[in-house]
């Protein structure tokens, strides 16, 4: 006989499997590392292989690739995307940008540290990152889910205040809904 | 338009693909390699890189940083750091790579690195990757390099030319070519260190690569006084261990410093640029025996600083070995009376044909002056020990120089030996051509052991001067008159010195020369003469190997006295002895303080 | 020189109709104008329609903060000869204003708008000076020099710790050498490209 | 009837927007009223970051300034400073660089198609059209060490001379390309629902085009000739037979024909510069990058990339850096000016082929 705590176990045992063979990927190619997208996702290195494909509006996806830099205008918007997604969400940080700055260092319109912002669940090297960086991000990802890791969503609800703070100093005005009800 | 027939039915020739294989990669199942150039993470090679810095001033992206590695040591040569890699800012560009002087740094096909810990991305390469040796794909290679590695040539006379005279051989970079010259530096500092003076040497040749001559000449001047006899006859020991030098030639640091001081043309020019800041005379007097580069640093240093300084010098000019020891052709009297007469002009005192021990004895300097600081140099040479060395037609190069560079004439015949093989021995048988002299050099062990300058040795071949190598005199063969009419010599072979040290010459029995020759010159060194010195002095000081015994700040045994140049230090050469000369006006100062 | 002979009859046509104009041919295709800021449209009006320099390739802007100027740059190109006019005036840096030429060129605006808001030049006569590129910037115009974009990137984003452990290469020699270096040694010695 | 009129915010997060931009547009039923492009959401301040960094460390960051084709940005500053400068390339370096942006616009045609055809759902076309650009980009790898971001070209010459066998099989992929080009004809270009949804729309008027400065295959799908290669050929374009195809309509369909013509010329081309490539060496070293005074000057030299005419105005003023470097990238006409007068009357359907058809790239708008 199993008990409730197995049953959940079970319960959360399948969902992982499904959820992390179904990443749906939200089509905002935020930076430059777009460009390696559609070769990932097309004929050569053809991701759909692990279930990801892409979805054109946010609430339908699973992951945001923020693809390279962000410009704080672009900032406000992928705040706005990710929060409009719907959980289990996660975060994938392409490149070197979105770690310390890459290039853009000391650019006055582009953030450095990605994870102030947004919850990042992996990031993957590579300036930018080649088509195998990015499916091997992807495993990694999936290997985070089917182990009970990819938990940004929650430390991002968690911690909000934190990340609003953040956004805040680099966002002049924030005139935006909000989306975390 | 129409109904189009063909438009809809072509696209199913697409149709035609079904069931064929696809050419999808099927990472991470099948692995496509990356391509023999691939520009992946760092990799460094611990042991060739001499932490130069070149990679972290050229990253765009401020990725690299050198940091303290263990096991790795601050050496001469080598700044013990290493560089770190930031991948979180890398863009694997290369430019690090392309700069780097000794080609340490390479790229590899490494790429991956996928990560939920934004903090990991911190990459030493050498010590995070030490397999990536065999992976190296994006190299440094001198072809590519963004570093030039070829020195502009310096321009000099023709070897027939300058036989006939003493005009200066070396003619000195144009403007462009120093500025070309001086933007090969990387300004990695590395060779300030084995400088003995320690001069400024990135920051004065980035200066003359921006055009800011003046900015250099005051940087040289700023613990040099005798930058321009340097920036002609330094034995450049930076030059050794210049960064660009692991791969090609170093940066001609001298041939630089020479163009930037020349740029000042006379005394009152050179103060003009330099502007010393003299400090108002603080009434503390010193004395300074011998007006060779150690004391007249010394002087120029205290002077600055408000001492009462006066040299004593015995001879009529001062320079002592620069002026004395060194051929004109290599360093004219105009340039050293131009320094000289600078530092004149800022307050030093020179008493010439005042010889310490004769003219005034060294009791009196002790109980005029508060300190004294001893730079006599090394001025009697060695005898060589053969027979009939002090025949006529035998002579020493010190005195045979001395006496040439006092525009006095020897007869020297016109078949020249000159016994030895360091920068002496070629300076005097190069002046022995100028007096059309057939000369040869005879020297104990290989050219490539000769201790002198490689440049002085082509110098002097280009010059006709023979030189006879694994040849250990062994008589000064006389005619009647008791003049040297010929020389006896042996041929040596080199045999391995069981200790490990570097070959010896032994002689082979029976294999005996002689040449016939009109003058022979000894030149196996010299040492000083301490015989002004009091006996209690004598007792209280302690002389090793001929030399005084000194500490970090050229300080004796006895407080009050100082000593520098060749009489304290091994390197004998014109630097050292502008060093000991910067460092004991430090001791002379804090001496001098403590006491009053 | 043969070989300029279109470059040269456009400078000689050029420097007849303006007369303080500055005229040089500076290489196969290319010839610069300088001019008074007052002249700039007259010329570029005469250079379309007379000229028929009828392509604005672009308008740039150079901030010479020393000489408290700013250089505009206007670039026609003719199509038919395919010669290229680089037409460049001064303005003054203080309050800096000048004329739209909208109503030559439509993507004149563009171009007008950028500059507004990166060097804080008023074009007047530019109905849709608005927002451009930058959202919500506060402070001086970023692309001029006195903008240290350096300083406003730590000050507002954050920056990784864990780097604070790096040395330098000169100061590690000095301090093992014991070497001073003076004071206007500093600016050849921090090598801060 | 009247219909209401509504606003439409298109992006910056949509799939059919290309790049990262906005275009808000007010529509009455399903026709564009009044377009206006919003751009800036990828401003890098790639010209205010080239004033804090040496002319040497400005090649590995122009190449960003254009994603899908970076080679002409490397390729233009190089030319700019070497004309400020007065330096010699060396013959050999001047026809790799040549072949390696004939390669890269080659690349982005291959990208374009795919955008193009993909976003009027024909899907299986960018699954042909991006997996084959891979091939090139499997060359570029080789050559440069890099994929997308090659930092190949620069002042003096190249960085490196081709590897061995890399001609054999550049013209392998040549032949590849050339036997798939009429698979893409009937696949794309011959098909019924590409051309329903391209011919007669998104028309740039002929008289307009070069008043409004429209470049590159825009304008030559206008019927106009005008070309950078031909009207002042820069590297050795000048020894290159290929002739430029122009296209009478100006719709996207005749722009779609230009770029798919230039493919056939950008192989062709590329086969030529192989096949009289010389030998020699491929840089011409710079001095130190340190130390490198670049002498007072400025220039302005022009390329012409996949999207049109690339500009690079860069001033120097004898320092170590450069004084200003103006970028002008065909699409900041294209993606701004030009883009919001065509899309009035366009149907909102239409407005992503209309985009996709300029090459309107935002990164090169704001830079």
């Amino acid at each position: 006989m199993y008990n409730d705590k197995d049953a959940k176990k079970i319960v959360d045992i399948i969902q992982s499997y499904a959820r992390k063979h179904s990443l749906w990927v939200v089509a905002y190619g935020t930076g430059c590392g777009a460009i390696e997208i559609p070769p990932t996702m097309t004929s050569r290195y053809d991701a759909e292989r692990f279930g990801i494909r892409g979805s054109a509006t946010p609430r339908q996806a699973d992951v945001l690739l923020i693809t390279g830099y962000l410009a704080v205008k672009t900032l406000k918007r992928v705040i706005r995307t990710y929060e409009q997604m719907q959980a289990p969400k996660f975060v994938m940080g392409f490149g070197s940008c979105t770690i310390n700055g890459g290039m853009y260092w000391d650019s006055y319109n582009t953030i450095n540290a990605l994870d102030r912002y947004l919850p990042v669940d992996v990031f993957i090297n590579g300036c930018m990152p080649r088509p195998e960086a990015v499916i091997s991000g992807f495993i990694k990802l999936q290997q985070l889910i089917s182990e009970g890791k990819a938990e940004g969503a929650e430390k991002y609800l968690k911690n909000l205040e934190w990340y609003r703070e953040n956004q805040n100093k680099v966002i002049p005005n924030w005139n935006m809904p909000d989306y975390n009800w | 338009m129409a109904f189009d027939i063909k438009g809809i039915i072509s696209p199913f020739n697409a149709l035609k693909q079904f069931g064929k294989t696809p050419h999808t990669v099927k990472y991470p199942y099948t692995k496509k390699e990356a391509a023999e150039r691939y520009r992946g993470f760092h990799f460094n090679d611990l042991e060739e890189c001499i932490g130069c810095g070149t990679c972290a001033t050229i990253c765009q992206n401020k990725a690299i940083d050198m940091i303290e590695i263990e096991g790795i040591e601050t050496t001469t040569g080598d700044s013990g750091l290493r560089p770190r890699v930031d991948n979180g800012r890398c863009c694997w560009c290369a430019l690090c790579v392309e700069v780097c002087p000794t080609g340490s740094l390479s790229l590899t096909k490494d790429y991956l690195h996928v990560t939920d810990d934004p903090d990991s991305f911190l990459w030493t390469p050498g010590v995070d990757n030490p397999d990536g040796e065999k992976i190296k794909s994006w190299v440094s290679d001198v072809e590519h390099s963004l570093l030039d590695y070829q020195r502009i040539p310096m321009r000099e006379l023709e070897g027939k030319e300058r036989v006939k005279s003493f005009a200066e051989v070396v003619l000195g970079y144009s403007e462009e070519e120093a500025r070309e010259e001086a933007a090969r530096c990387i300004g990695c500092g590395l060779c300030t260190d084995n400088c003995p003076v320690h001069m400024h040497i990135p920051e004065y040749i980035n200066a003359i690569a921006s055009g800011h001559y003046d900015d250099a000449v005051r940087l040289i001047y700023d613990n040099n006084p005798l930058g321009e006899t340097c920036g002609k006859v330094c034995t450049r020991r930076c030059e050794d261990i210049c960064a660009v030098s692991k791969r090609g030639e170093p940066i001609a640091i001298r041939w630089l410093k020479r163009f930037a001081t020349e740029t000042a043309a006379n005394k009152e020019i050179i103060a003009e640029i330099v502007e010393p800041e003299i400090l108002p005379p603080n009434g503390h007097k010193v004395a300074i025996i011998g007006a060779g580069p150690s004391g007249l640093t010394a002087a120029y240093y205290l002077a600055m600083r408000g001492f009462d300084v006066t040299i004593f010098e015995s001879k009529a000019h001062a320079g002592g070995m620069i002026m004395y020891g060194i051929p004109k052709y290599r360093l004219p009297l105009d340039s050293i009376d131009k320094q000289v007469e600078y530092m004149k002009s800022i307050g030093v005192k020179i008493q010439y044909n005042t010889k310490v021990g004769t003219d005034i004895t060294f009791d009196e300097l002790h109980k005029n002056f508060e300190a004294v600081f001893v730079g006599i140099g090394f001025e009697v040479p060695y005898s060589i020990g053969i027979e009939g060395e002090n025949a006529e037609g035998s002579i020493q190069a010190v005195n045979y120089l001395r006496e040439i560079n006092s525009e006095r004439n020897i007869d020297i015949g016109d078949k020249v030996v000159v016994i030895g093989g360091g920068n002496v021995a070629i300076d005097a048988a190069r002046v022995s051509r100028r007096f059309g002299a057939d000369v040869t050099i005879l020297y104990r062990r290989r050219v490539e052991d000769m201790p002198a300058d490689w440049e002085e040795i082509e110098g002097a071949e280009d010059e006709g001067v023979h030189i006879k190598t694994q040849a250990i005199p062994l008589e000064n063969i006389l005619d009647e008159n008791g003049r040297v009419k010929a020389i006896k010599y042996a041929n040596a072979e080199m045999i391995p010195d069981p200790d490990g040290g570097r070959p010896r010459p032994k002689i082979i029995e029976g294999d005996e020369h002689v040449m016939e020759v009109t003058t022979v010159i000894g030149a196996i060194g010299q040492e000083a003469d301490y015989s002004f010195f009091s006996e209690d002095i004598k007792e209280k000081i302690e002389i090793k190997r001929g030399r005084i015994v000194v500490n970090d700040l050229q300080q004796t045994s006895v407080p009050w006295l100082f000593a520098g140049g060749d009489i304290s230090n091994r390197r004998a050469d014109a630097i050292s002895a502008v060093a000991d000369g910067y460092r004991a006006v430090k001791g002379i100062e804090k001496y001098i303080l403590e006491k009053s | 020189m043969e070989e300029l002979k279109i470059e040269k009859e456009i400078a000689e046509e050029i420097s007849k109709t303006f007369h303080s104009a500055e005229v040089t041919v500076k290489r196969e295709k290319r010839v610069v104008v300088k001019l008074r800021d007052d002249l700039i449209t007259p010329f570029l009006s005469y250079a379309k329609n007379n000229m028929n320099f009828i392509h604005l390739a672009h308008i740039s802007c150079v901030d010479w903060l020393e000489d408290n100027k700013f250089e505009l740059i206007y670039s026609l190109l003719n199509y038919d000869n395919k010669v290229m006019i680089l037409a460049k005036t001064y303005i003054d840096r203080e309050n800096p204003e000048f004329v739209s030429h909208t109503n030559y060129w439509d993507q004149a605006e563009t171009y007008e708008r950028e500059m507004r808001e990166m060097y804080g030049i008023n074009f007047k006569g530019n109905k849709r000076l608005t927002e451009f590129i930058l959202e919500d910037w506060q402070g001086i115009p970023p692309m001029r020099r006195d903008f240290d974009t350096v300083k406003f990137s730590q000050d507002t984003f954050y920056n990784r710790p864990g780097r604070e452990n790096a040395q330098d290469v000169r100061t590690t020699v000095t301090k093992k050498s014991g070497e001073e270096i003076p004071e206007i040694g500093k600016d050849y010695t921090v090598r801060n490209l | 009837m009247r219909e209401k009129e509504t606003t439409l915010y298109l992006g910056p997060q949509h799939p059919g927007i290309t790049g990262n931009m906005m275009v808000k547009l007010k529509v009455a039923g399903d026709t564009v009223v009044k377009a206006e492009t919003h751009v800036g959401y990828l401003h890098r301040a790639f010209e205010k970051l080239m004033e804090q960094r040496t002319w040497m460390q400005s090649f590995p960051i122009v190449c960003r300034i254009c994603v899908p084709e970076p080679d002409p940005n490397e390729e233009n500053l190089a030319r700019a400073v070497e004309e400020i400068e007065g330096r010699e390339v060396p013959e050999r370096a001047k026809y790799i660089r040549v072949m390696a942006l004939e390669l890269s616009r080659l690349a982005a045609y291959m990208l374009w198609m795919g955008g193009q055809s993909g976003g009027l759902g024909l899907y299986t076309a960018p699954q042909w059209s991006v997996g084959d650009r891979d091939y090139i980009l499997d060359l570029f790898e080789e050559l440069t060490g890099g994929r997308i971001y090659h930092m190949y070209i620069w002042a003096g010459g190249v960085r490196r001379d081709l590897p061995d066998g890399f001609k054999e099989r550049v013209l392998k992929t040549m032949d590849y390309f050339e036997s798939r080009l009429p698979e893409y004809d009937k696949l794309i270009f011959d098909n019924a629902i590409f051309k329903k949804r391209t011919i007669g729309i998104g028309v740039i008027d002929k008289e307009k085009a070069l008043e409004w400065g429209v470049v590159g295959p825009p304008l030559r799908g206008c019927g106009i000739k005008h070309d950078v290669r031909i009207d002042e050929p820069y590297e050795i374009y000048d020894k290159l037979e290929f002739e430029v195809p122009t296209v009478e309509g100006g719709d996207i369909y005749a722009r779609a024909m230009v770029r798919r013509r230039e493919m056939e010329q950008s192989i062709s081309m590329i086969r030529q510069v192989l096949d009289k490539m010389p030998g020699g060496p491929v840089y011409n070293k710079v001095p130190n990058p340190l130390n490198w005074y670049v002498p007072k000057g400025d220039a302005y030299v022009k390329t012409e990339s996949a999207r049109g005419e690339f500009g690079y105005y860069a001033v120097s003023d004898g320092s170590l850096k450069p004084r200003r470097v103006h970028v002008r990238g065909p699409a900041y006409v294209h993606g701004v000016s030009l883009l919001e007068r065509i899309l009035v009357g366009a149907n909102i359907s239409d407005v992503s082929p209309i985009m996709n058809s300029l090459g309107v790239c935002p990164p090169e708008i704001e830079r």
